[in-house]
């Protein structure tokens, strides 16, 4: 029995429902954070509030009921991508051109209130596009696409209409997903010149806290694996899925190869690179056979449909996770060949 | 009547873990250097979401979600007491850096500071 | 006001400051950040749209998924790019003060 | 339960104000650690107001991640001096 609400009820007419107090608070965070983050006086100032700007859009997709985005959110935009910046920044010198003059402070501020205030006064007041129903659901024009991808949930051999989506009806988005990290890779390892000597940094002195680190990794990544192989376990009847899972896998060997328990990832090993191709190859086999036997490219027999994309998810995952660690922690020594 | 009981305790200790999070949010403002600083946040980390979650759990009080309430919040406190300890350590070694740069320059032949470990 | 018009709108206002960020800023990093806040804002837009009906729209929430990933993908290799560009300069620099 | 959620976002704010206005590295990831707690408590309470279990999942990955970034930052950013 669920207790008593002690909300009050949000009335129609007000233009402002209380229930939107928290979504305000969110909006107001994410400009200051957008703005923080393109025009904050020093870089490394700049670099924290990106990564702040992905907690709080993660937060944003969790109101927007989209649990798969926040999930891939929190892993993909929260946490690898502010490592991603500063691992980079780090081999940069300081602020290139110093280009904050207030000028473009207010320009910016002007330029983007004015224009969304102009489009939200569109939205609300304008009855064009209330007529075109782009705003409410229940007009007749429910989306086409929708519908045909809800019809089809059931037989495509998973629940969750999201990952069926992704691996059922639109798996060429995802093959050519997998082929871009691929390629997004090799493009990386391409720009390791010779002349490019990264000074190397091992870090030979043992401080205390480096114990510290590695007693907390030892801790954490057991953790996150069993996490990532939960979420893609569980992708096939509730949010979850390939990238949140092999992003937290990513994770993983980013923390363990930070604090050193983990030996560089070396390219020349062979194991690495099959791992790394491993997804994408899957999936152009599993494409070229539904071509030669089933009756289309990428069109899974009903029969095994759940199984094959059980498998492509999982072979998808190690792939991702080998490739996104590769990239964001690639040095020198690794990428070589 | 055992729900409503839970309805009103849940609530109470959910008031009172908001109550640190605004505690800590000026605990942040106000402190004036880095390690009282540390001392605000780490406390939301242990009990700020630790009653919200002992809340949490009073309301809805199915097993799953009891679990995961506990694993959150076992995860953020250990997580937060290392990031404290990690941070202070940290602005240690970068003021220690900062005055063996500052002592080199203003005496460069008499070698460096003794250190203090 | 329902929260669909609100992100719409913030959708729309990220998008427009990543853009007048990305027109102004010289910094390399900076403009490397405007462009993944052009993508978020996008992304904010597709998924309030997607939130129209009761049900969100799984079409919609499985192309943001695969986004956020070409956009971690595409960042990475922009980033490697900056540095290599930035050890082009320092080079040239260097020589051209050699000579 | 709104005015709830309306407070810890609000404290969030006070995360980020000391984010921006920090002279050292080790005051921006204190910032970001305290704006992930507090996306970690808002998330929890989105679950029990939404009824949906999914978001204390959401909630356990942003931990695991936060832990993650602030480990390694501070291991990147040591290393460089």
């Amino acid at each position: 029995m669920r207790p008593p609400p002690g909300t009050v009820q949000a009335k129609e007419t007000s233009p402002v429902s209380l229930e939107l107090l928290p979504d305000l608070i969110l909006t107001l965070l994410l400009l200051i954070m957008a703005w923080g983050a393109l025009y904050a006086p020093q870089r490394a100032d700049a670099m924290t509030l990106f990564i702040a700007f992905g907690i709080v859009v993660a937060l944003i997709w969790a109101r927007l009921d989209a649990p798969d985005l926040a999930l891939a959110e929190a892993a993909i935009g929260a946490g690898l991508t502010g490592v991603l910046l500063m691992h980079a920044a780090r081999e940069l010198p300081g602020e290139l051109h110093q280009t904050n003059r207030t000028a473009t402070y207010w320009g910016a501020l002007a330029f983007a209130v004015v224009a969304s205030l102009m489009f939200l006064a569109h939205l609300l007041y304008d009855d064009s596009l209330m007529s075109a129903g782009l705003l409410d659901a229940e007009t007749d024009m429910t989306p086409r696409l929708r519908t045909l991808a809800d019809a089809a949930v059931p037989e495509s051999g998973v629940e969750h209409p999201v990952t069926a989506v992704l691996l059922n009806f639109r798996a060429w988005d995802t093959l050519l997903e997998l082929l871009v990290l691929l390629f997004a890779l090799s493009g990386l390892r391409q720009l390791f010149r010779d002349g490019q000597s990264s000074e190397n940094r091992a870090t030979s002195q043992w401080p205390e806290s480096l114990a510290l680190m590695s007693a907390w990794a030892r801790v954490l990544a057991p953790l996150l694996v069993v996490t990532g192989g939960y979420l893609l376990w569980r992708g096939s009847s509730e949010p979850g899925g390939a990238f949140q899972a092999g992003s937290l896998l990513a994770a993983a060997a980013v923390i363990l190869r930070l604090t050193g328990l983990l030996p560089p990832l070396r390219w020349s090993s062979v194991l690495l690179r099959l791992s790394v191709v491993a997804g994408a190859l899957f999936f152009l086999v599993v494409a070229a056979a539904t071509a030669i036997w089933g009756d289309g490219w990428l069109v899974y027999p009903v029969a095994y449909n759940g199984l094959l994309i059980i498998t492509i998810e999982a072979i998808a995952t190690l792939s991702i996770a080998i490739t996104l660690s590769l990239l964001v922690i690639g040095e020198r020594e690794d990428l070589r060949t | 009547m055992i729900s409503t009981v839970l309805f009103f305790a849940g609530w109470a200790f959910m008031l009172a873990g908001c109550m640190f999070f605004v505690t800590a949010a000026l605990g942040l403002l106000r402190f004036p250097d880095l390690f009282s600083r540390l001392h605000a946040v780490t406390k939301i980390d242990t009990l700020g979401l630790g009653l919200m979650a002992l809340g949490l759990a009073l309301l809805d009080p199915s097993w799953r979600s009891c679990l995961m309430l506990m694993l959150v919040w076992v995860l953020v406190m250990a997580s937060g007491a290392v990031n404290c300890q990690l941070l202070a350590r940290f602005n240690l070694e970068q003021e220690e850096a900062q005055s063996d740069e500052a002592a080199t320059r203003h005496r460069p032949g008499k070698g460096d500071k003794p250190r203090v470990s | 006001m329902t929260a669909i018009e609100l992100y719409l709108t913030l959708g729309v206002a990220v998008f427009l400051l990543s853009l007048h960020g990305l027109m102004t800023l010289h910094d390399p990093i900076r403009r490397l950040i405007a462009v993944n806040l052009m993508g978020a804002g996008t992304f904010l837009v597709m998924v309030s749209l997607a939130k129209r009906t009761e049900v969100p729209d799984p079409v919609l929430h499985a192309l943001v998924v695969t986004g956020l990933v070409v956009a971690i993908s595409a960042t990475a290799f922009a980033l490697r790019l900056i540095i290599a560009a930035n050890k082009d300069d320092a080079t040239t620099s260097e020589d051209s003060a050699q000579r | 339960m709104i005015w709830l959620a309306s407070i810890i976002l609000l404290s969030a704010l006070a995360g980020l104000w000391r984010m921006s206005h920090s002279p050292t590295i080790a005051d921006r990831l204190l910032g970001l650690q305290m704006l992930s707690t507090t996306g970690i408590a808002f998330l929890l309470l989105l679950a029990h107001w939404q009824n949906n279990a999914v978001w204390r999942d959401v909630a356990l990955v942003l931990a695991l991640l936060a832990a993650v970034v602030t480990v390694a930052l501070v291991q990147m950013l040591r290393r460089r001096t």
